[in-house]
């Protein structure tokens, strides 16, 4: 299952350095989406900086739907489930590879967007360690919950409409805990966050446990 | 497999579905009757109090509902109890627990416009209920992409549980989120106790019985609609396949 | 010896509509079969069904020993399959392509090298990527995949299609060795000639059923000249 | 009494009498629909045409279909 796995996450990291779909889209997707939120609130640094935790995650949100339909379409565009149930792969390897990759994708993104809040709401990074802890669980959790349900949507014809529908309710744990986390390390409090750290773990070792479990029959229908 | 879809509910099934349509319609109307004119008002809320004759079992319902729909889904993806009537119970009963979520949010929001001076409030049971309707409305939608029956069922399944391990996580962080806020200074429904008594209290009990039962009436119907809908297509499969041998004579 | 393909009375559907409609099929251990029948006749939905990607709704499938309906996973390994779609991707060479289909599917690596320059991707043609490559070179690099997996079954889905002369040589060279590999090819194609040619027999397709040959207006008179 | 208690009971009631009420009229337009189709059906696989039930296919032994059983295949319907 870990061999196919790595395979499995090695091959969609190979694709992405080549095809930098991630750095030349999603990236700057995802800073317009910050920009917008600069605009909507306005520019006042007394309101941005204490909202910029919220609105970090919601961008980090919106591009995991993004990354994970990237994550579907690189599957050679209308054979993907064929080619990567032909391949013989175990199906929790498929599910663990490219759940992986997305994760090294997202931690990549969210590094960036860190700066981007730093630098236009004048958040000021403190508590690091919370803060790199709450993205790897935050991640971990949301590329499950994405690449479960990016298998359901990918061989539809309404993946697009699908795929958030199904997602971002299921994630609203992950932005609730990880901005509070986030909250509380900005604030200076970073011990305060360990109860949300918890939920955020919890979240993440069910869902890769059920994709695991769920992502071969997901897979095979359809 | 499919040829249950085929038959026919018998007599005492129509029966009894009959029965239980006039006892939670005869519930309603006594629910309704006493809560509007016979019960008095509350000595804090007014009668503002009586719209928590219903609210409290809308909520209950749709508990009831995703908890059966849950249950259902899980019944048909063990192997030893697959059977299509989890799936179409599944099914039925979310639908049924959508509307009573949406009528939850509905008359919560109605009775807090006067109680609270607002519509909404980040209140942990009414932003979970909230965030259950959005959850339960993209179920519904990944029930309605087409697809053979036993793959859209298995899909439809994964999804119900998929969701469902999500409801604690969704209540648990959510009531943790507010009680970190200092909640705004209202009278709140589920401290305040002395509104239950005598008279009250028998309706408001009347008032889960009877919505209860409603639910379960519901659900059998959208039940038999979706068995129907089933022995439809499987007729239609026999049609098309039919039609499929004979291409090959054509020529 | 059991057959390496059997199915009996299989029907496989897409969504309502039957694309198998009881299909009955033996092909013994290294035959090569060639399908036929008109657009829509099932071809590729059989072969679909035998690369264990379609469900069999109703029926009986085995296929190199495995039964289809109990588990249609198992088999995959073994199986090579050829269609429409390449299950290739665009941002890797053709040599990256083959590394991972046959790590996936846990094939001799050796094997790469070989069945890369027997389809001339020498040099720097197996570095470029495959968005790069013509169509003639990509269908070449899913039979350079074919031979590199070394499947017991191969499935191909009109395989002569987009190849020039010498491709279309080597690949029938390939299938008529494949008794003497104790490959089973199952293919389908329009190319009659070369099919009847390297094929051992043809199996006739309509309306998602395998059936006797149409008579043909050709083939009555043909019928009629050997009466008189 | 306010405003709020009547519309609260209007809404609450209002839709779930719609629903149900909807839900018995597509019952009973399904019910008339099968109806129709099972009588369709029944044309159509008249006689000795084997396919009214999927499950339990007529035994064949032979792998290829004989010329006189697809004539049998043919349904009613063919035109």
């Amino acid at each position: 299952m870990l061999r196919d796995a790595v395979l499995v996450a090695g091959k969609d990291l190979r694709i992405e350095i080549r095809s930098r779909v991630g750095l030349n889209q999603i990236g700057p997707f995802a800073l317009a989406v910050l920009l917008l939120f600069g605009l909507a609130l306005g520019p006042d640094r007394r309101v941005l900086a204490p909202a910029s935790a919220g609105l970090f995650w919601v961008a980090v949100l919106l591009s995991t739907i993004l990354g994970v339909q990237r994550s579907y379409a690189i599957e050679s565009v209308d054979g993907a489930r064929d080619g990567l149930r032909l391949s013989g792969l175990d199906p929790a390897g498929i599910f663990l590879g490219k759940a992986g990759a997305v994760v090294v994708q997202l931690l990549v993104l969210e590094t960036a967007l860190a700066v981007g809040v730093a630098l236009l709401y004048g958040a000021r990074l403190s508590g690091a360690l919370v803060l790199i802890g709450t993205c790897v669980l935050g991640t971990f959790g949301l590329a499950a919950v994405g690449t479960l349900y990016g298998v359901v949507a990918s061989g539809l014809r309404i993946r697009e409409t699908l795929l958030p529908l199904l997602f971002l309710p299921v994630v609203s744990p992950v932005l609730l805990a990880a901005t509070k986390a986030w909250d509380e390390a900005l604030a200076g409090t970073p011990g305060r966050a360990g109860g949300w750290l918890d939920v955020l773990a919890v979240f993440a070792v069910l869902y890769v446990a059920t994709g695991i479990v769920a992502f071969g029959p997901l897979l095979e229908d359809g | 497999m499919r040829a249950s879809t085929r038959t026919v509910p018998s007599e005492r099934v129509a029966v009894a579905l009959r029965v239980l349509g006039v006892a939670s319609l005869v519930g309603v109307v006594a629910t309704v009757w006493l809560g509007l004119f016979v019960t008095p008002p509350d000595e804090f809320m007014g009668n503002l109090v009586r719209l928590l004759y219903v609210h409290p079992p809308m909520a209950w319902v749709a508990f009831l509902a995703y908890g059966v729909a849950s249950l259902a889904s899980l019944l048909y993806l063990w192997p030893r109890t697959r059977s299509e009537r989890f799936d179409r119970l599944a099914g039925a009963s979310g639908e049924v627990g959508v509307v009573f979520t949406g009528l939850t949010l509905v008359s919560g929001s109605i009775w807090g416009r006067p109680t609270w001076g607002v519509w909404w409030v980040w209140d942990p049971l009414l932003t979970t209920t909230a965030l259950l309707f959005v959850l339960y409305l993209g179920y519904l939608a990944l029930r309605r992409v087409p697809g053979e029956f036993h793959v859209r069922a298995r899909r439809s399944a994964i999804g119900a549980l998929i969701a469902f391990i999500d409801v604690p996580i969704v209540y648990l962080s959510v009531e943790w989120w507010r009680s970190l806020h200092q909640a705004p200074t209202v009278l709140n429904p589920t401290t305040h106790k002395t509104y239950v008594h005598g008279s009250m209290a028998w309706t408001l009990l009347l008032g889960f019985v009877s919505f209860t039962l409603v639910y379960t009436w519901l659900v059998a119907h959208r039940y038999r609609l979706a068995e129907l809908q089933d022995a439809q297509d499987t007729e239609g499969l026999e049609i098309a396949l039919a039609e499929r041998r004979a291409e090959a004579v054509g020529r | 010896m059991p057959p390496a393909v059997r199915l009996h009375e299989a029907v496989a559907l897409a969504g309502r509509f039957p694309l198998l409609a009881g299909a009955c099929l033996e092909v013994g251990e290294g035959e090569v079969v060639h399908l036929r029948g008109p657009n829509g006749a099932g071809k590729t939905s059989l072969l679909k069904v035998l690369a264990g990607l379609l469900p069999v709704h109703s029926g009986e499938a085995t296929v190199l020993g495995w039964d289809l309906v109990a588990d249609r996973r198992a088999v995959r390994g073994q199986v090579g399959m050829l269609g429409h779609e390449s299950f290739l991707y665009e941002e890797l060479t053709v040599e990256e392509n083959l590394e991972f289909a046959v790590r996936a599917s846990r094939g001799p690596v050796v094997g790469i090298r070989p069945a890369l320059e027997q389809f001339g991707f020498t040099g720097r043609l197996a570095s470029i990527p495959l968005a790069r490559c013509s169509a003639g070179q990509r269908r070449r690099a899913s039979l350079a995949l074919l031979v590199a997996r070394g499947a017991r079954l191969w499935l191909l889905d009109e395989p002569h299609a987009g190849l020039d002369q010498d491709g279309r040589d080597l690949l029938d060279e390939l299938l008529a060795g494949s008794r003497a590999a104790s490959r089973t090819v199952v293919f389908a194609s329009h190319e009659l000639e070369r099919a009847t040619a390297i094929a051992d027999r043809t199996v006739h397709l309509a309306g998602g059923r395998v059936v006797e040959p149409p008579k043909t207006p050709e083939s009555v008179e043909q019928a009629a000249a050997h009466v008189a | 009494m306010n405003g709020y208690v009547e519309a609260g009971y209007i809404m609450v009631l209002g839709t779930l009498s719609s629903y149900g009420v909807a839900l018995v009229a597509r019952e009973h337009a399904a019910r008339r629909r099968v109806g129709t189709a099972a009588v369709e059906e029944s044309i159509a696989t008249s006689a000795d045409a084997p396919v009214t039930d999927l499950t339990s296919p007529a035994p064949r032994d032979t792998p290829v279909v004989m010329p006189g059983e697809l004539e049998q295949d043919a349904p009613g319907r063919a035109p």
